[in-house]
């Protein structure tokens, strides 16, 4: 089984250092928090650096479209202590915008243009937003619940 | 020899006897000749298209053509009708006249080679004094034709194509000439007859080792075989300088390649492995077919390297070719050179 | 020492120069095929109950079934048809049908020259074979109405 | 007045060694690379949206047209997703674990053969790659033994594998395990040895430890570049927790460590295959699982050291049939990220070949 980072102590350095911007977030998996989309570089820049944590590697990076909210989730994974986690950003319905963590991690360029394009997010700040797998000129982002399969 | 010469000699006698002049008999068992080896090294590239396969499937375990007659021999023809029947495209911003004319002189010049190469005693169309020198003189034009090739097609991996095989060949010719040079120190004559008489007793490949090892890796890289084909390189360059080329002109490079690595063998049989000289005394079978056997066999040598080795890269190549080649084929001449001085003194 | 990979490269090549060679020489041999090999469909029509299972198990929906009620109440299969050519071969409708009607063969020659052909309809390609059990021959008003349908 | 220009050369999408339909536009400086851009997306057929419309069982097939020469993998890294949603990991008959590492073995074996066969393609060892086919192609006979399909199995099923190995299939594989160290020395041999290859690969392309866990590397390319990380063992899943086997792990990170990081794990793999075909139990292949498969509501993310690297399957569940959202996360598309990068300066024809060494599938990149 997956070892669990204890969420509350992390969340509570977190909240500590850059002032309130995380919280635990419950489901069934009890390895997520809640993150501020404003925050998120920040939040991530400490959970790679900060040798408590040691989230070296970017697992997964994966968007998905609840009825009430976009949601972007961010899987860590570390190689030293051998634990995870799961970040969580909750983005506006109607304008989905969250800062790009490529900085951070390379790995999140090829990802994020992904979810750009099959799910409308838009990365701020990433240095080549532009659609990977679909073609330049295809309308709409298919991944959107809203978004018709055409036969 | 004495069959070839007696149809030559009884060629001319019947067509003297026919009442033609002495220069139009010339001209006409000339041009026989001619006709004769152009015949020879078709019928040679259709074994070799199919010894090719062959080889290459035997290689890799496979069985190779083996629908159409007898193992498959009579693929050949079904592919040269293939081959007719596409069609042929040039590019529409290619440089037509110099598109169309590159395969061409590449076979011409395959052919012109073969003007002062012995098949046998007698069996040459026109027995040079320089005949060694004028094979090499003709070899190294065949730069520019893949280079027209690569240039003319407009397609950037035939021009990428086209510049590694001038620098190849510009690299290459200079130890192939040098690993010769020993063959004809040690002869003291250019003529490839005179060349063929002096290893009665010994082949060259036992004194000359090192230049028979030097000959074979240069004229690898010469006739743009594996590993030294990086100007197909079809892995990154797609086919190199003939991309764009389709057709009987594809075909006429393919013909052309073949034809250059026949002559290569046949000069390597020839400088090196005694010509049609028969060995252990086997000289049952005809000096024709001995010349014969040693050709395929360097043949099979050449095939065998390339459906062996992975390719090398350009940057080692050159390193290769300058940094060891050339030096150690000069060394092969200073040892020569030396050796022969020893030798007359010895022997006075 | 600088050239051993070299001549080692060479005399394995050689070796395989002079080994029997691997290569099967397929229209004459037959490959010989494991017995869950997935070829084409085939349909034992008699003993199918028109149940409808294969046809909900398909991923891509490539199954269509028609049947209609006989006196006794009982579903009977009027018509048959794959659509091969969206086929992923996943064998979800064989492991789905409950009484083995729908079997795999192994015939993987399923080149066609038109696309249509690619199509399988295993209603009326059905040929009775003496060891399906008694084969029930569709009464010919049934044959006349699912015409008209 | 001579100038020079710089060349911009479309590398794909239909290139020989592109490996299917991956387009990368070059700038070249003479015939050095300065500048590389991916394009992909030429193979793209929207299989995380149709996995919105199908339901759980019924999506089970499609992981085989994701990276389709490691198809049971793929197979088995749902699977295990969707059984870790539902809670039933525990409920698997050992012999199914034990028959699912079989298989996967034997197709990491498969996939890697494929990648020698590949690599060795690439820098035109025409020969070396038959030897890699031939015996890819006995590892197939194999699997289609098991499975009834050489390439798109469907052979795992929730809570077990669709049916028994057959009757014959132990000494079959005893006869492939006795033949297959001498044929990976052969490999050895023909091309690992080769010194024309060892000067096309040692040194070329290196990805230094720091740079490859920036670009999210997993799986074989990790551990060529130094990280000592394998998921079979250090987060055991399945039985992996009963057999002893070496993690490879080679220090450059260049061309040459990669290709020699898969043929050390096709030797491990062989290990592995023999340890569980000793200790295979009898009894059912299937756990009691229900017919119509509802998992509950909420998510799971499981990784699956699939042959190219960690394949991962971060699915959301509401409850009903069909999944909410399925979201694969695969190796080849992160890791091809990193070419435009590893493309600077290189020879066109050390890109190629740094290119194949990253084992890209174009089925898995663009799903």
């Amino acid at each position: 089984m997956d070892k669990i980072v204890d969420r509350e102590a992390l969340v509570g350095e977190l909240n500590q250092k850059f002032g309130n911007c995380a919280e635990v977030f419950e489901d069934n998996t009890n390895q997520s928090i809640k993150v501020k989309p404003e925050k998120l570089v920040e939040v991530m820049q400490e959970l790679r650096d900060n040798p408590k944590y040691d989230f070296k590697v970017l697992m997964n990076l994966n968007s998905v479209d609840y009825p009430e909210n976009f949601t972007v989730v961010y899987h860590l994974n570390s190689l030293t202590h051998l634990h995870k986690l799961t970040v969580k950003v909750e983005l506006d319905k109607v304008n989905p915008q969250v800062p790009s963590i490529t900085s951070v991690w390379n790995a999140a360029n090829v990802q994020e243009r992904e979810a750009y394009d099959l799910m409308g997010i838009l990365f701020t700040g990433h240095p080549n937003l532009k659609r990977i797998l679909l073609v330049d000129d295809f309308v709409g982002h298919p991944l959107r619940k809203d978004w018709k399969m055409q036969a | 020899m004495q069959i070839s010469n007696t149809i030559a000699t009884g060629l001319k006698d019947w067509l003297m006897g026919m009442g033609f002049s002495a220069t139009t008999t010339e001209m006409i068992a000339t041009a026989v000749w001619t006709l004769a080896v152009i015949l020879f090294i078709l019928l040679n590239l259709i074994v070799l298209v199919w010894l090719e396969r062959k080889f290459s499937a035997f290689f890799q375990q496979r069985r190779g053509p083996n629908r159409l007659g007898p193992a498959g021999f009579l693929q050949f023809p079904v592919d040269i009708v293939k081959v007719l029947g596409k069609e042929d495209i040039i590019p529409a911003a290619a440089d037509k006249p110099v598109f169309r004319i590159a395969s061409i002189t590449l076979f011409i010049t395959a052919i012109l080679a073969w003007a002062v190469i012995p098949l046998g005693e007698g069996m040459i169309l026109e027995d040079l004094n320089i005949g060694i020198f004028y094979f090499i003189a003709i070899g190294s034009t065949a730069t520019i034709s893949l280079l027209m090739g690569g240039f003319a097609s407009n397609n950037k991996y035939s021009l990428l194509g086209g510049m590694r095989t001038v620098a190849q060949m510009i690299s290459y010719e200079i130890p192939m000439v040098f690993s010769l040079l020993g063959v004809i120190m040690m002869v003291g004559s250019l003529r490839l007859s005179d060349i063929v008489k002096a290893q009665e007793h010994m082949w060259f490949i036992i004194p000359q080792g090192i230049a028979f090892i030097i000959y074979f890796i240069a004229t690898v890289a010469e006739t743009n075989r594996g590993p030294f084909d990086l100007a197909e390189g079809e892995q990154e360059l797609v086919a190199g300088y003939f991309t764009e080329y389709s057709g009987i002109r594809y075909a006429i490079w393919m013909i052309a390649e073949y034809g250059n690595l026949v002559a290569v063998s046949t000069i390597a049989s020839i400088m090196f492995l005694g010509g049609w000289n028969a060995p252990f005394g086997l000289t049952f079978i005809p000096p024709f077919l001995w010349l014969l056997i040693k050709i395929y066999f360097m043949i099979f040598l050449f095939m065998w390297v390339k459906w062996t080795y992975p390719r090398i890269r350009i940057d080692h190549l050159m390193h290769f070719g300058w940094k060891f080649l050339i030096p150690v084929s000069l060394a092969n001449i200073l040892v020569t050179g030396v050796g022969i001085y020893i030798y007359r003194m010895i022997t006075g | 020492m600088y050239g051993q990979g070299l001549i080692k490269g060479l005399s394995i090549t050689l070796k395989h120069f002079f080994e029997r060679k691997i290569t099967q020489q397929y229209p004459e041999e037959r490959p010989v095929l494991p017995d869950r090999f997935k070829g084409s469909l085939t349909l034992k029509v008699p003993k199918c109950i028109a149940c409808g299972l294969c046809a909900n198990s398909c991923p891509n929906n490539c199954i269509k079934i028609e049947s209609e009620k006989d006196e006794n109440n009982k579903k009977r299969l009027t018509g048959y048809k794959v659509m091969l050519e969206r086929c992923l071969f996943c064998g979800f409708c064989v492991e789905a049908c409950p009484t083995k009607a729908l079997l795999w063969t192994k015939d993987f020659e399923l080149t066609k020259y038109f696309r249509e052909d690619v199509n399988l309809d295993l209603f009326s390609s059905y040929v009775p074979s003496p060891d399906d059990e008694k084969p029930a021959k569709p009464a010919k008003e049934d044959e006349e109405s699912a015409q008209a349908s | 007045m001579l100038k020079t220009q710089e060349l911009t050369l479309n590398l794909g999408p239909h290139h020989p060694s592109t490996h299917g339909v991956f387009r990368c536009v070059l700038n070249l400086e003479g015939e050095y690379i300065t500048k590389a851009v991916n394009h992909l997306g030429y193979l793209h057929r929207g299989i995380e949206k149709l996995a919105e419309s199908r339901t759980y069982t019924q999506f089970i097939p499609y992981n085989g047209r994701l990276d389709y020469v490691a198809g049971m993998l793929n197979e088995w890294a749902y699977v295990m997703a969707v059984e870790k949603l539902m809670g039933i990991t525990e409920e698997i008959p050992e012999r199914a674990e034990y028959i699912r590492v079989i298989v996967g073995e034997l197709q990491r074996i498969a996939s890697h053969g494929i990648y020698f066969a590949s690599m060795a393609l690439d820098v035109a060892g025409a020969s070396a790659w038959f030897y890699g086919f031939r015996d890819r192609d006995e590892v197939l006979d194999l699997l289609e033994m098991v499975s009834g399909q050489r390439l798109m199995h469907n052979y795992m099923r929730f809570g077990g594998v669709a049916a028994d190995l057959p009757d014959g299939f132990m000494n079959k594989l005893d006869k492939l395990l006795n033949k297959l160290p001498a044929a990976i020395e052969e490999y050895e041999g023909i091309l690992l040895g080769n010194e024309i290859f060892r000067a096309r690969t040692v040194g070329v392309a290196p990805v230094s430890r720091e740079m490859a866990l920036d670009y999210g590397f997993t799986g074989p390319n990790l551990r060529a570049s130094g990280v000592d990380t394998d998921l079979r063992r250090d987060e055991p899943y399945s039985v992996y927790d009963r057999f002893k086997f070496n993690v490879p792990v080679r220090q450059n990170g260049d061309t040459f460590d990669r290709v020699i990081v898969r043929i050390e794990e096709m030797k491990e793999s062989i290990k592995i295959i023999r340890q569980a075909m000793e200790g295979i139990p009898e009894g059912p292949v299937m756990a009691k699982v229900p017919k119509v498969i509802k998992p509950p509501v909420g998510e799971v993310y499981s990784r699956l050291e699939n042959a190219k690297g960690h394949l991962g399957f971060h699915i959301v569940s509401d409850g009903s049939t069909k999944p909410y959202r399925l979201r694969i996360y695969s190796p080849c598309f992160v890791n091809i990220g990193i070419f435009p990068e590893m493309a600077k300066g290189l020879h066109l024809m050390d890109a190629v070949v740094a290119l194949a060494s990253l084992d890209i599938v174009l089925g898995e990149i663009d799903r």
